[in-house]
């Protein structure tokens, strides 16, 4: 059992789990979208803004933005760990990863915050 | 003539590793890999490198042939030779001891850690515990494994995390165990797996199942690893 | 005697480039000070610059030394990668992209919500050849990543496990991909 | 003088084969501190090799099975010189030892009822004999040795037993005493050379095929441990039986199991004809392997052989079906695609007989004790020397090993040490020491190749070495060439004294390594050499063209070798189990 307290979930089945949940809300949003605009070639501004202010549309935004910024920390979190080691660099990785990690949470609140602000943020 | 480079390193000539080409007469006759280490070797003693059963079984003679990982006993130059060259490294992402020789010591912590040996604390029969051939088949594909550790240095996560993450050697053992009916720590070798690292650092890449010398699979047998930890956590 | 010093190109070396990105974008964004237009180029071309950092991650070249002492065997130049590492590490590298593309997109989305103007200043946006191109690689690089991911799902079931499925499997995968991509092309053209 | 690192045991095994680690799993589970030395990771040893199965009467096959019927059987395998008390000892308590195996984790193949599967093994038979062909080799597929190397090393896991992973023993070190007091090992890694104190050494370094030109064994099947034993002075007993297995294959001397001719394979000529119904009416293919590889000499010598040089036989599964061959022989499949290029679902292996077992080896009795003999003939102890496993003879053996006993023998007698070793320590023994004088001595072979500047290298002198017992020693043998080869090998011995090395350098020098192997090699071909041109008979493996008849009235006894003034003396065959009358000597048909 190999302890770690920056992973998402610090169960590997856990953060396995929540990444491939997410991308199955993703796929279905992007396959949503996709459908949307191709059967809408000549979308209109009051068109895109009606389906935004649908709850349920609004709703499965922000189910697809939290789905995002989970699989994308458990995704990148990997990467980290894989890339910026002590193994490979020495001492300094620690420090770096902290950084990074830091900054990569720093980017996913900002995502979280912004989008959040964009899909309830209108009327 | 066949040129064959070899990555050689004494730690107690060389400062770096370098690659050394010998011209190598073949006579016409498919060797295998194995073989043409051993006529160098009595050219050059000072080529190192691990062989003993030099029949695929004991899983000494692991090296990176051509750019993958294999068997040299039983790699016949004719599956592995590309323009006429034999290019040997020893195994990717383990410290180098000596020319083709690696330190396996990560290796084998790994497949310590996963508690490698039959656990069942019920008092033992007169005979031996019976298991029904259904049972027993499903250690086919697993109880086979020689320890070569081809998957494991073929395996970029293994490259990133050979202290963290168990390789595809390791969870191959660890599937042998928790498959057995005979095996009542189901639970806890569970448990101990149930970590970002451990087991989950598979990405599915199937580098180890492309170079099996045995034809195994460790990757199904980690797709069955995760199934269990899913089922017993749902 | 001195080990050979470790020589390291990281995959990630883009990542301080997305940050450094998104936090110019935030402030630019909390500014409104930008004109659309040029707020789309300048954004788009970021882009670019980072997938184009990303790309000699590709053939990175790791040299790594253990204890100071021992050298290791870990140049990549020299290791065959089977077909199905090629969609894994492709499935990374895109993953780490659109994490960076995701701005671009999160942007089109608020601009596109935002009023009639910047509404429309989307649509003038993907007129421009420029942006064609730069949003056909941020698509590309999504409709490939979940291609991957799909595939990855399907062997979570257990269905393309042995060497020769996943190996199929690897190749239906880049094969769809493919098709999708052109076919995002021929959609945005 | 000696400065050298000493690390101090309560008891060493040399060799990480399944005979020392069931002799290491043993002790360390009493609680004793103990090491393997072991030149390879113990799952490389050449037990890992044995395909077909371990034999013994467990009573799964055939419910009425008995054990007296096993020790029948090998004792007539022997050709009658194996001790009835070590067979006894082996057969009766062969099943508890495999039973413990089993629950330890080996994943045997099953029966329908559950039960460990059992397959025919060649020399196996019901009622002694009298009761037709039986099945009694408990198998795992044909990987029964590496599934049972891998158990036994995982159960040294579990009880922690400390590996001294590849480090290589040299020589014993011998106290004024004539004690065995540890030996002297290199790490192999880093080239230390380190004295290992120990109050029990156990030798269970396995056999030394590599003697031969031709073998099923290993390349690191090179005698250490009995040549550490001969240059301590101590005998080797029987060293003149060398099994040489029916089927290796043609050209790779890779082994094919006897488990197959068990499943019902079948040895052809060049007629396609299946000629050991001449050789052996009855039991035909399953004859014991000194019968079945005597016939096929001199089938290959009638001109009955196949292939462009007439040169071998072929062994022919087909008929028994791809999925028989896939399910029990899956391993004997890709053996035999990968060395002989064919495959045996749809074409028959060309096989030969190869060198595969050395019957003979450190004299010992059951408790795995070491042996020598006074002046007088009578037996005594070696202190602080224990052997088993194919190094040792105990002998079960004889001049003859039958299929799938050799794992049973490392299993039974490696316990069987482990079991008195801990006995002994339980009853206090003393810690003997060793004098710096000792243990100069025993450094004197390393320090002379690691100072060598003139001589020859190893592989060329090993090649003539194996070349020479090819000629002279093989499958026949006959008195003036016997005599020439011992000639050819007293030259030898001279340049094998001489081996150099041109790299001294210290990180994993395997020069060194196959230097000293060497030299063990030699020692244990030139015991097998007079010892072979003594006995003046045919017996079991023995086969001469002299002396073509068994000879009981003057060679129902070991030859016991003494390396000091190379002479072969005889030693009393045991007839006394403790449970039941001897099986008298009679005519081994089969």
């Amino acid at each position: 059992m190999v302890t770690s307290i920056t992973s998402f979930g610090r169960s590997g089945l856990y953060d396995w789990l929540i990444q491939r949940v997410g991308a199955a809300v993703m796929a279905a949003y992007t396959i949503f979208i996709t459908i949307y605009l191709m059967t809408n070639p000549e979308l209109t501004f009051e068109q895109w803004h009606a389906l935004f202010g649908q709850l349920w549309m609004r709703v499965f935004s922000l189910v697809t933005l939290l789905s995002f910024i989970s699989h994308a920390w458990i995704g990148l979190w990997a990467v980290l760990t894989d890339y910026l080691t002590v193994r490979l660099m020495g001492n300094k990785a620690t420090i770096l990863r902290i950084f990074a990690q830091m900054m990569l949470g720093g980017v996913a609140i900002t995502y979280l915050v912004w989008g959040i602000e964009i899909i309830w943020g209108f009327n | 003539m066949l040129k064959v480079e070899i990555y050689r390193y004494n730690p107690d000539t060389d400062k770096a590793p370098y690659m050394k080409t010998y011209e190598f007469d073949t006579q016409g006759k498919d060797l295998m890999v194995l073989d043409v280490l051993e006529q160098l070797k009595a050219q050059d003693e000072s080529l190192a490198y691990r062989r003993s059963c030099r029949e695929g079984v004991c899983g000494s003679d692991g090296m990176n042939i051509n750019g993958k990982n294999g068997l040299a006993c039983i790699k016949p130059l004719s599956e592995c030779v590309k323009n006429n060259k034999l290019i040997l490294r020893p195994l990717p992402g383990l410290p180098v001891i000596r020319d083709l020789v690696v330190d396996m010591t990560q290796f084998y912590d790994q497949y310590k850690k996963i508690e490698p040996y039959l656990q069942n604390d019920t008092p033992a029969p007169a005979i031996e515990r019976l298991q029904s051939p259904e049972d027993r088949e499903k250690l086919d594909g697993l109880y086979e494994c020689i320890l070569c550790a081809c998957c494991s240095t073929a395996c970029p996560s293994f490259w990133w995390n050979p202290d963290k993450f168990i390789g595809p050697a390791g969870l191959l053992q660890a599937y042998r165990f928790l498959a057995d009916s005979r095996d009542l720590a189901t639970e806890k070798r569970l448990s101990n797996l149930d970590d970002p690292f451990s087991v989950f650092r598979c990405h599915g890449i199937q580098a180890c199942v492309a170079v099996c010398p045995k034809g195994l699979n460790p990757t199904r047998a980690i797709g069955h690893i995760r199934n269990m930890l899913l089922q017993s956590a749902t | 005697m001195n080990a050979k010093k470790a020589q390291y190109f990281i995959l990630c070396g883009g990542f301080s480039f997305v940050f450094l990105y998104s936090t110019l974008y935030n402030a630019a964004r909390l500014a409104r000070r930008f004109n659309h237009r040029a707020q789309i180029l300048f954004r788009f071309s970021l882009i670019l610059v980072l997938t184009s950092l990303n790309l000699p991650a590709m053939g990175y070249k790791v040299i790594l030394t253990v204890n100071k002492k021992r050298p290791v065997n870990l140049d990549l130049t020299t290791i065959n990668l089977p077909i199905t590492g090629f969609v894994s590490f492709f499935h990374r590298m895109t993953g780490i992209f659109l994490f960076a593309g995701m701005a671009a997109l999160l942007w089109m989305l608020d601009s596109s919500l935002d009023s009639q103007e910047s509404f429309a200043a989307v649509r003038d946006a993907s007129a421009n050849p420029i942006c064609k191109l730069i949003l056909w690689v941020v698509l590309a690089g999504l409709a490939y990543h979940m291609v991957a991911g799909i595939r990855h799902l399907i062997m979570d079931f257990g269905i393309g496990e042995s060497l020769k499925g996943g190996q199929i499997g690897a190749k239906i995968a880049l094969v769809t991909a493919i098709i999708l991509i052109a076919l995002i092309g021929v959609w945005i053209w | 003088m000696a400065s050298i690192r000493t690390i101090s045991f309560d008891g060493i095994v040399i060799g990480g084969g399944g005979a020392g680690m069931r002799a290491a799993l043993q002790l360390a589970q009493s609680g004793y501190k103990t090491a393997v030395i072991t030149k390879v990771f113990p799952t490389r040893s050449h037990t890992v090799s044995a395909q077909g199965g371990i034999t013994c009467a467990i009573a799964s096959a055939d419910p009425q099975d008995d054990w007296r019927w096993h020790m029948y059987d090998t004792v007539k395998g022997s050709d009658y010189i194996g001790d009835q008390d070590a067979i006894e000892y082996m057969c009766s308590v062969g099943p508890e030892a495999v039973f413990e195996l089993e629950h330890m984790g080996l994943p045997f193949s099953r029966t329908d009822e559950g039960r460990i599967y059992q397959r025919p093994f060649g020399g196996q038979s019901k009622d002694f004999g009298k009761g037709g062909q039986a099945a009694r080799t408990c198998a795992a597929a044909d990987r029964t040795g590496h599934a049972l190397l891998h158990t036994l090393y995982q159960g040294n896991i579990k009880s922690n037993t400390v590996f001294l992973n590849e480090w290589f023993a040299v020589d014993l070190v011998k106290n004024a005493d004539g004690a065995v007091v540890g030996v002297i090992a290199i790490n192999i890694e880093d080239g230390e050379t380190v004295y290992v104190k120990a109050k029990a050494t156990v030798i269970a370094t396995g056999g030394a095929g590599r003697i031969y030109a031709s073998t099923t064994n290993a390349h690191i099947n090179t005698g250490d441990g009995v040549g550490m034993a001969l240059r301590a002075g101590f005998p080797v007993q029987d060293i003149e039986m060398w099994q040489f297995h029916p089927t290796g294959i043609a050209g790779a001397g890779t082994l094919v199991t006897e488990g197959c001719r068990g499943e019902g394979g079948y040895l052809i000529n060049k007629n396609g004809e299946r000629f050991m119904e001449r050789y052996a009416p009855n039991a035909k293919d399953l004859a014991g392997r000194d019968v079945v590889a005597r016939s096929m000499v001199l089938e290959i010598l009638a001109g009955n052989g196949c292939g462009p040089e007439g040169d071998h036989v072929l062994l022919k599964l087909d008929h028994l079906g791809e999925e028989v061959l896939e399910s029990r022989l899956p391993g004997i499949c890709e053996l035999s695609r990968t060395f002989a290029h064919v495959d045996p679902v749809k074409e028959p292996i060309p096989v030969v007989p190869t060198c595969h077992y050395m019957m003979g080896g450190i004299p010992t009795n059951i408790n795995g004790q070491a042996l020598t003999q006074h002046a007088e003939g009578i037996d005594t102890v070696i202190d602080g020397l224990f052997a088993c496993g194919e190094a040792a003879c105990v002998s079960v053996h004889g001049a003859n090993r039958l299929g799938g006993n050799s794992l049973l023998d490392l299993v039974v007698f490696g316990r069987a040490a482990g079991l008195y070793i801990e006995k002994t320590l339980r009853e206090g023994i003393e810690q003997r020491n060793a004098t710096p004088a000792d243990i100069d001595r025993a450094m004197a072979r390393l320090n002379k190749l690691n100072t060598s500047t003139t001589g020859e290298s190893a592989a060329v002198l090993r090649k003539e070495l194996q070349t020479i017992m090819q000629n002279y020693f093989g499958v026949f043998r006959k008195g003036e060439f016997m005599q020439l080869g011992i000639q050819k090998l007293a030259e030898l011995r001279k340049r094998i004294e001489n081996v150099a090395i041109t790299d001294k350098s210290n990180a994993f020098n395997t020069a060194r390594i196959e230097a000293l192997e060497l030299q063990n090699l030699l020692e244990v071909a030139e015991a097998t050499a007079i010892a072979a041109e003594v006995r003046k008979e045919s017996r079991g493996a023995h086969a001469r063209d002299d002396f073509e008849d068994r000879d009981d009235v003057n060679w129902l006894c070991h030859s016991l070798f003494f390396p000091g003034d190379k002479r072969v003396t005889k030693r009393a065959v045991n007839f006394k189990p403790h449970t039941m009358e001897a099986f008298e000597p009679m005519k081994r048909t089969y």
